[in-house]
C-alpha cells in the first residue's frame, strides 16, 4: 500500500445512539474529499442498547478490509472507551463527550466535547451532538469544511432546509470546539484528492442497484437481517418503476410467488438469509425442474438456525450448492466487494434467462453492510440478455408450443401465458416436452439430460477467477467473498516484508473454474484456502472438482469479520486445520 | 370471439377414478369460461398436488402444475406480473388447507385476483386415503387407525375469518348451483373463494355422494342476505344433518384486488417477452 | 408451595427498549403463573423469534426458543410428550400471523393444551420496524415505504373462524384486564388464545400506547356472552374508534386437549429420563 | 449363486385391480415353503388405471435383486399381455383371464384362466378372481397346497373366517382349473425347505420395527410416497404402545413436533420424501444448534420438486449431507435391505440420542416398498443406548443445570424439562452454556468447537462397510442403498462367468468411513461406482474425502431399480461417466 494517508475512525455506542449517522456522515465526507474508503459495522440483535461500532478506514489509495488500529476513537458510551481505547494508536485521539462519560483516569488522548451540549445549544436538538461529533472529527483530521457541508445539505435536505441547517450549525460548533480545544491533538492530515464523484455505497446497495440496472421488475422477500437492506432499497423504487416488491408472509410464498411472476415472463428474485433460505429449499427444486430464471441473494450470517443473527459468516456455500430435492443445474456467484455486487447481479440476471436456473448470489454480513467508495456505474456497459425467447409471430407460426423442447444445448425458447394465443404448460412434475407430466422412462432420461446438459453452456460464462500479487506465489490464498479484502491486504503486507503471495479469489464457485483454479495452484508453491466457517467448504469443494487439497486452511466463525492482520498471524501459525 | 366449452378439452388420458367427482368440477369449468368467452390463452390455471390438482392435466389453458400446497403464492406472483391473464388456482383440501393454510390467509389478506377452488374430497386421495384437515371425527384412515380424534375444520368459517371478498361453498353433485357460483367468482374483483364438496368414491366412504345430497340446501334460495358477514358466519356453524351451500359473503366493499392497490393500477405492465431496461441513473447519482 | 412472582426472575440484561409494552406483559405473565403457584419447573415457555420471543430470555422457567414461527409445533411436541408442564407459547405478530399462520389454523384444530400469547404491536420489532400483517392501511415502513397498500389482518376474526377454545385480546397497557384473562386462560382446557395489543415506541408510531389507550374498552364489562360465536364475531368486526377487548369466546362445549384426544387419556406417560423398551414381539409375529 | 429354484412371477394389472393381493399372497407363500424372497412394486401415481405389477423373485438361497426374465406372468389386463410377454422365459408360462383380455395371436405359453369366473362362482364375489390366480400359479409352481391356505387364513382371518374361507375356496378353485388344464405347461417346481418361519417384510415396515423396537415413542409426519408407509405401521401401534403419532399440517410442523417432543425427553422421529425433506431443513438446522436427537427417514424419489412420485432413486445423498443453514454435525445411514433397515433404525436412535444429533436414515422407493424374506429379529439384541442423562439426584445436587455444557466429547450431559427443579434452557440462537443467547466470539468459538467435536464420537461408530465377494478384486463395484442388491448379484454373476468382482456397500455415509474405503480401494484394481442418480453422488464423495476418483460409474435415473443384469452390461459398455 503506497497510501500517503490511511486513518481508522471508530464511533462507537449503544443501539439508537446515533453512531450510523457520525459514521455516514464521515464516510460521505471522505469520499468527497477524494480519498477511499472502507467502513464496517458491528451491530447487536437488538434495537436499543448493546455495544455497537461504526469504523471507517480512510485512504488515499482504494482499501478492501479494516485495521486494528484506529487513529480516532468517538465514544458515545462508557463502553465504548471501555471496549475501544486499547485499539486507539499512541498519537490517535478519544472524543467523548465529557458530561456523560467518566473516563478511567489512566487513559490517554482523551479529548472531551460536550456533544449534546453544544447539539442543544447550536442544533437545537440533544441529538445534534452526533452532527457536533463529526464536526469535531472532520475539524481535527484537517477535513475541507465546505465538504462536509456539502454532505449534510445533501443527507437531510429531503427533511426539509431548517433541519440541514440545523445540522450545519451543529458541525460548525463542533469544528470550532475542536479548532479551539483540540488543535495539534491529532496527528491525522486528511488529503485532498481530485479522485472525487465516486458513490460510497454498501455491498446490500450494490446488489439492489445491479438488480435494477439488469431489468429485475418482481422482488418477493420476507425481512431477514443482513438481507433486509436490499428489499427495503428495492421497495422504495417499486412506485416509480415498472417494478413489484412484496413482502411475503413467509420465505415459502417469497420463492413462489417469485417463480410465478418469472414464469409469467418478469425478472424475479428474492433475497434471505440462511434460516430463510433454509425454507426455501424447496421451490428452488422447483425452479430446478420447471426451469424457471430466478435470481436468490443470499445473505450469510453465523448458524445453524438463529444462529447469531447481525453477524457474519461463510456457511451456506456447500448448503446452496446441494440444495433441493433431486438434480438440477444452477450457478452460485459470490462477490468480494460492492463493485462486484453491482456485476454479480447484472451477471446473474442474464445466467438465469439465458438458461433458466435459478441462481445464486452468496454474500455475507460483512459485505452486505460495508461501506466502500465505487465509481459509478457504466450504465451503457450493462447488457440485458435474456436468452432464447420467442416473439409473437413466432408463435403463431408453431403448430404446438413445447415449453421444454428438447435441445442440444439442453435450453428450451421460453414463451408466456398469455404472450400469444399458445398456451404455455409449465410444472413441477417430471413432462414430456409439452410441459405434461409424464413417467416415461425414456422421456425422463431425456429430460434429466436435457437439464444437465445446461451445465456445459453455464461452465463457459463462468466468471474467471480474480488475481492479485506475485506472479509465482510461494504462498496462494485461495479465497471467496468478502474475505478477498482481508487476503488482498494480506497479501501487500506479506509482499511489502518480504513475502511472496498470491490472493485468487473466486468471484463465481459453480460452475467451479476447475482448470483455471488447478491451472494457478500448479503455479505456486502451496495454497491455503482462507474463509468464514469452521469446516473449510471452498476447501472441500477444491477436493471434490480437482482431487486438490490446501496445505492449510485459515478459517474464522466466531462472527466477526477477519482482516489482513488475522490472516498472516494465522498463517505463521500453519493455519487452522479442519481435516 | 365466441368460446366453447370444447375449446378447453385436451386429448389426453384422464387418470381420475370411475364416480370421482372431479369430473363434475371440471365439466363445470370448462362451460363457465365459455360462458364468460374467455379465450384459452387467456386463462392461467396454477394448481397444487393432488388428485384436484391433476386437474390442469385435462383443461386447455395456460398452466402451472406446482407444489403441494404452493398454488397460491405462484398465482400471486403470476397475477401480479401480468395483467391480462384470468387466473385461477386449483387445488385439494390438503393442498389448501393442511401444507398451504398460512398462504390461503395472506392471499385473503391480500385480496389477490385470483378465483380459488378447492375440491374438498375431506381426504387424502392422491396419496392413498390418509386423513385431512376436513375428515371428520372418527375417520378411519391410514393415519387415523383408530378413528379421527379431531373434529374436521370448517373452510367456510376460517375464510369468512378471514374476511375474503368472496366466499361459498358448492358440491361437485350440482353443477347448476356450482356454475352460478363459478360465474360470479370469476367477475368478481379480487380472491374468491370456492370450497366444493367433492365425493372420493375411492378412499372416502363416509362422505359420499349421496350423504353430501341428503344434506346440501341452498342459502341463497333461502333468502341469506351476502353481504352481511356475521349472518354468514352464523350459517356457517351448521355442519351435519344439514349442510348449508351457495354464496355465503360477497363483499359490496369494493374492495381494491391486489394488483391494484400494491401496483397503483390495474395495468401498469410488468411481463412481456420485451424488457425495455430501467434507467436508474438518477437512483445511482443518490450515492454520490 | 407458595410461589411467588420474583421465583421467575432472571438476573439477565433486558435487551427491550425503554416504554415497550412488553414489560408489562411479562411482570402480568409471572405474577400470573405465581397466582396460580405453578412453580418454575412444572412451566414450560416456547418462544418464537422477534422481541417478544426475547420473553424466554428474561423468566425463569423451562424454556425452548426456536424458529421464527415454529413456537407452536414445538410446543405441540412437547406437550404430547410430558403431561407435566404447563406450556407457554410466546411470540410477535409476525412470527404468528405470518410464518407461522398455518400452525395457528392447525393448534386451533387440535385444541392443543398451550396458551398462546401474541404480543401484537403490528410490527417487525425485532428487524427494525417492517410492516407485520396487523401493521395497518397506510403504515410507512421500510418495507411499505409508500404506506402499506393494506388493511391490517384481524387475529380475533381469523381465530375466531378457527373456533378456537379460548380467544381474548389484552392490551399491555392494562395489566389488571390482561392478569385476569390471562388467568383463565392457563386454566382452560386445550387451545388458549390472546392477542395482546403492545406498543412498540421505537418502530410504530402510529399505534402507541395513548393510541390504543384511547380506543380500547371491555367487552366482557359490557356485558359480551362469550359463550356465543356469532355475537363474539360480530363485536369482533369493530376496529378503529373503537378497539374492543376482553374474552370473545370461551367455549363452554368442554372439548378435550389435544393430549387426551391423541393419547386417550390426560396422562398416559410418554417422556422421561427412562425408556423402558416397547415389547414388539407381537408385532413381528404379524409378519411370519 | 448356487440356487436350486429361482423363479420370477409377474403380476401385472391397472390400480385397484388388486395386484398386490397375488403378490402378497404368493410371496407369503413362498416364505412359507422356506424359500426366500425378493418382490419388487413399480406403480404409477394415480389411484385407478395405468399399468402396475408386482413382481416376485422366489430362489433356494437368499436372493436381492429381480430378474430380467420371468417364469410365470400373470396378466390382469391387456396391457400386461403387450408390456410383459417377451419377458417371459420360453419355458415359462402367461396367465390370463380369457373372459377380458385376447391376446396377439402370437404370443405362447398363454394359458386362460377364468379369473372373475371362477371368482364369483368359488369365492362369492369377481375380485376374487385374484385369490383364483394365486391358487393356480401355486399348483402349477408345485407349492404345497396348505401352506397356501395357511396365508390366506392368517391374511384374511381379521375380516372373519367367512371371508377366510372364501378366499380358501377360491384359491381351490384355481388350483384344480391349473391341475385340470395346465399340468406339465410350467417348468417350475418350487422345493420345500426346511428354512421356515422366515417374516415377509418391507424396508418401510422393517424401519418402523426397527424403531418401535429402538423405543420410539413419538412421530409427527405428513404424508409421502414413499415414505408414507413407515408412518401408517407407526399409527397402527400408536395406541397400543406408550407412543405418539400425528400427521402434522406440513412437513416444518413435523420437525419441529418431533423436536418439541424430543426436548421433552422422547425418542422422536419424522418419515418424508425429498419435497418434504426440502421443508423440513430449517427444522433440521435448529436441531443441529439446540443438539436435539432426532431420526429422519428420508424415502427418495426422483426429483427435482415432486418429480415422479412413485418411482425409485438415490439422488438426496449429498443434499441431506449439506442441508441446513450453518455447519453442525449429523449422522446418515443408508440400509441396503429391509434386514439392514431395522438394525439401521436401531442404531439411529442411538447414534441421535448419544451424541444429539439429527440422524438421517436415507432409504429410497425401491428399498421402502420391495419385500424380501428376513429371519425374525433377536430383539434381545437390541441396546437401547441413549448416553448421557442426568438423574434427579444428580440434577438435585447441581447448583445449576447447564445444557450446554462444555466438553471434551462435545456432548452434554442432558436433562428434561419437568424433570427436577431444574429448568432446562434450549434454543436455536448461539447460546452459552446455560442455554441463553449469546453473542460472545470466544463462546461462539467454544460452541461451534464443542458442536464439530463431536464427529470424533461419531465416527468411531460408524457402520463399517459391508464387503462381499473377491477377496482382491479387478473390479470393486461402491456402492450404496438399495443398489446392493444389484450390484451383489452382478458379483455372483460375474465371479461366475470368471470375473474377478467385489462388492462394497456403505451402511452408513457420514461420517464417511474415508480410510476403511481407501484400503479398501487399495487393494482393487479398478473401483466403479453404481448408485441412481445423474452426478454420481458417492463419487464425488468419495472424492471430497479420500481424493480418490472411481475409473467409472454406472447410473441410473428413469426412476426404475437396476438390477445385476443392468450393472454388468454397462460395466462392459465403460460405465457412465458422469465426471
Ligand atoms: C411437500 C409435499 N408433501 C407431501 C406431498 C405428497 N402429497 C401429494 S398430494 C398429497 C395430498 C393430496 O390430498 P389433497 O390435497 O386433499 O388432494 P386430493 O388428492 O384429495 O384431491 C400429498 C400429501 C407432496 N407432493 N409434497
Ligand atoms: C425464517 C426466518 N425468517 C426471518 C427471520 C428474521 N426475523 C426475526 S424476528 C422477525 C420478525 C419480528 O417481528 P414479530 O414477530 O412481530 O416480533 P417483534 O420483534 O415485533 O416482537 C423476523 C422477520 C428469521 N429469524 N427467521
Ligand atoms: S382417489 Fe378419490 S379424489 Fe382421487 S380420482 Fe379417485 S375418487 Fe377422485
Ligand atoms: S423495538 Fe419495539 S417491540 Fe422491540 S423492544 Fe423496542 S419497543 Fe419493544
Ligand atoms: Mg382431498
Ligand atoms: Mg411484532
Amino acid at each position: 500500500m503506497e497510501t500517503a494517508s490511511d486513518y481508522s475512525v471508530k464511533v462507537g455506542g449503544e443501539a439508537g445512539q446515533g453512531i450510523n449517522t457520525i459514521g455516514s456522515i464521515l464516510s460521505k465526507s471522505f469520499a468527497g474529499q477524494g480519498l477511499y474508503l472502507f467502513a464496517h459495522q458491528d451491530y447487536y440483535s437488538r434495537v436499543r442498547g448493546g455495544h455497537n461500532f461504526y469504523q471507517v478506514r480512510v485512504a488515499s489509495s482504494p482499501v478492501y478490509s479494516f485495521s486494528d488500529s484506529i487513529e480516532v476513537l468517538v465514544a458515545l458510551d462508557q463502553a465504548s472507551l471501555d471496549l475501544h481505547a486499547e485499539e486507539v494508536r499512541a498519537d490517535g485521539i478519544i472524543i467523548y463527550d465529557q458530561n456523560n462519560i467518566e473516563p478511567d483516569k489512566q487513559t490517554e488522548n482523551l479529548l472531551g466535547l460536550p456533544m449534546a451540549e453544544l447539539g442543544k445549544e447550536h442544533g437545537g436538538k440533544k441529538i445534534m451532538g452526533n452532527t457536533v461529533a463529526a464536526g469535531a472529527v472532520w475539524q481535527v483530521m484537517g477535513g475541507e469544511p465546505g465538504i462536509l457541508e456539502n454532505v449534510l445539505n445533501k443527507l437531510f435536505l429531503n427533511k426539509g432546509s431548517k433541519i440541514a441547517e440545523a445540522n450545519i450549525k451543529a458541525a460548525r460548533a463542533g469544528a470550532d470546539y475542536a479548532a479551539k480545544n483540540f488543535s495539534g491533538q491529532c496527528a491525522c492530515s486528511l488529503e485532498k484528492t481530485d479522485h472525487t464523484g465516486s458513490m460510497v455505497l454498501t455491498g446490500n446497495e450494490a446488489l439492489a442497484l445491479g438488480s435494477l440496472a439488469a431489468g429485475c421488475r418482481f422482488m418477493s422477500s420476507y425481512p431477514m437481517t443482513p438481507a433486509s437492506g436490499v428489499m427495503q432499497y428495492i421497495a422504495r423504487q417499486a412506485r416509480r418503476l415498472p417494478l413489484a416488491f412484496e413482502q411475503a408472509e413467509d420465505e415459502i410464498a417469497a420463492i413462489n410467488m417469485a417463480i410465478g411472476a418469472a414464469c409469467a415472463g418478469v425478472r424475479s428474485m428474492v433475497a434471505t438469509s440462511g434460516s430463510g433460505f433454509s425454507l426455501m429449499v424447496e421451490g428452488l427444486s422447483l425452479a430446478g425442474i420447471s426451469e424457471t430464471p430466478l435470481v436468490i441473494i443470499l445473505g450469510q450470517r453465523p448458524g445453524p438456525a438463529t444462529g447469531m443473527a447481525t453477524r457474519t459468516e461463510q456457511s451456506d456455500l456447500l448448503f446452496s450448492m446441494h440444495a433441493g430435492n433431486g438434480e438440477f443445474p444452477r450457478a452460485i456467484i459470490a462477490p468480494a466487494t460492492a463493485e462486484e455486487a453491482f456485476w454479480a447481479a447484472v451477471h446473474a440476471f442474464n445466467v438465469a434467462e439465458k438458461y433458466q436456473v435459478p441462481v445464486f448470489i452468496l454474500s455475507d454480513q460483512h459485505l452486505a453492510d460495508s461501506y466502500s467508495t465505487v465509481e459509478p456505474f457504466d450504465l451503457k456497459a450493462v447488457s440485458i440478455e435474456r436468452g432464447d425467447i420467442l416473439d409473437e409471430t413466432e408463435l403463431n407460426s408453431m403448430a404446438e408450443y413445447k415449453r421444454y423442447l428438447i435441445t442440444e444445448s439442453g435450453v428450451s425458447p421460453r414463451a408466456f401465458p398469455g404472450q400469444s394465443e399458445k398456451c404455455v404448460v409449465i410444472t413441477g412434475n417430471e413432462h414430456a416436452e409439452s410441459g405434461y407430466s409424464t413417467e416415461d422412462p425414456v422421456v425422463r432420461n431425456q429430460m434429466a439430460d436435457k437439464r444437465m446438459r445446461k451445465f456445459k453452456g453455464l461452465a463457459e460464462e463462468v466468471k474467471p477467477p480474480v488475481i492479485y500479487g506475485s506472479e509465482k506465489p510461494e504462498t496462494l490464498l485461495l479465497t471467496w467473498g468478502s474475505s478477498y479484502g482481508a487476503c488482498r491486504e494480506a497479501v501487500d503486507l506479506g509482499n511489502k516484508q518480504g513475502e511472496n503471495m498470491q490472493v485468487v479469489h473466486l468471484p463465481q464457485l459453480w460452475p467451479f473454474p476447475g482448470k483455471q483454479v488447478q491451472e494457478l495452484i500448479s503455479r505456486a508453491e502451496r495454497t491455503v484456502t482462507v474463509e468464514m466457517n469452521t469446516s473449510g467448504q471452498l476447501g472441500r469443494l477444491l477436493r471434490t472438482e480437482t482431487g486438490l487439497q490446501p496445505a492449510c486452511a485459515v478459517l474464522k466463525y466466531d462472527g466477526r469479520p477477519m482482516n489482513a492482520g488475522y490472516v498472516l498471524e494465522h498463517l505463521k501459525e500453519g493455519g487452522v486445520l479442519p481435516w | 370471439m365466441v368460446v366453447n366449452a370444447k375449446d378447453y378439452d385436451l386429448d389426453r388420458e384422464n387418470t381420475w377414478c370411475p364416480g370421482c367427482g372431479n369430473f363434475a368440477i371440471m365439466d363445470v369449468l370448462k362451460k363457465t369460461l365459455a360462458e364468460l368467452d374467455l379465450p384459452p390463452h387467456r386463462v392461467l390455471a396454477v394448481s397444487g398436488i393432488g388428485q384436484a390438482g391433476k386437474m390442469t392435466d385435462h383443461i386447455r389453458v395456460n398452466t402451472m402444475h406446482v407444489l403441494h400446497g404452493r398454488l397460491l403464492p405462484v398465482a400471486t406472483g403470476a397475477s401480479l406480473a401480468d395483467s391480462g391473464l384470468k387466473v385461477i388456482a386449483v387445488g385439494g383440501d390438503g393442498d389448501g388447507y393442511a401444507e398451504g393454510g398460512n398462504h390461503l390467509i395472506h392471499a385473503a389478506r391480500r385480496n389477490i385476483d385470483v378465483t380459488y377452488m378447492v375440491h374438498n374430497n375431506m381426504i387424502y386421495g392422491l396419496t392413498k386415503g390418509q386423513a385431512s384437515p376436513t375428515s371428520g371425527q372418527g375417520a378411519h384412515t391410514p393415519t387415523t387407525p383408530d378413528g379421527n380424534p379431531l373434529d374436521g375444520l370448517n373452510p367456510i368459517q376460517l375464510v369468512l375469518g378471514l374476511k375474503a371478498a368472496f366466499v361459498a361453498r358448492s358440491f361437485s353433485g350440482n353443477k347448476k348451483q356450482l356454475g352460478a357460483i363459478l360465474k360470479k367468482a370469476f367477475q368478481k374483483k379480487g380472491f374468491a373463494f370456492i370450497d366444493i364438496l367433492q365425493p372420493c368414491p375411492s378412499f372416502n366412504k363416509v362422505n359420499t355422494n349421496s350423504w353430501f345430497k341428503d344434506r346440501v340446501y341452498d342459502i341463497n334460495t333461502e333468502g341469506h342476505d351476502t353481504a352481511d358477514i356475521v349472518q354468514a358466519f352464523k350459517l356457517a356453524q351448521e355442519w351435519g344433518e344439514r349442510i348449508p351451500t351457495g354464496i355465503f359473503f360477497d363483499d359490496r366493499e369494493d374492495r381494491a384486488g391486489f394488483r391494484e392497490s400494491l401496483l397503483g393500477s390495474t395495468d401498469r405492465p410488468l411481463a412481456g417477452a420485451n424488457l425495455d431496461p430501467m434507467d436508474i441513473t438518477e437512483i445511482m447519482e443518490k450515492h454520490l
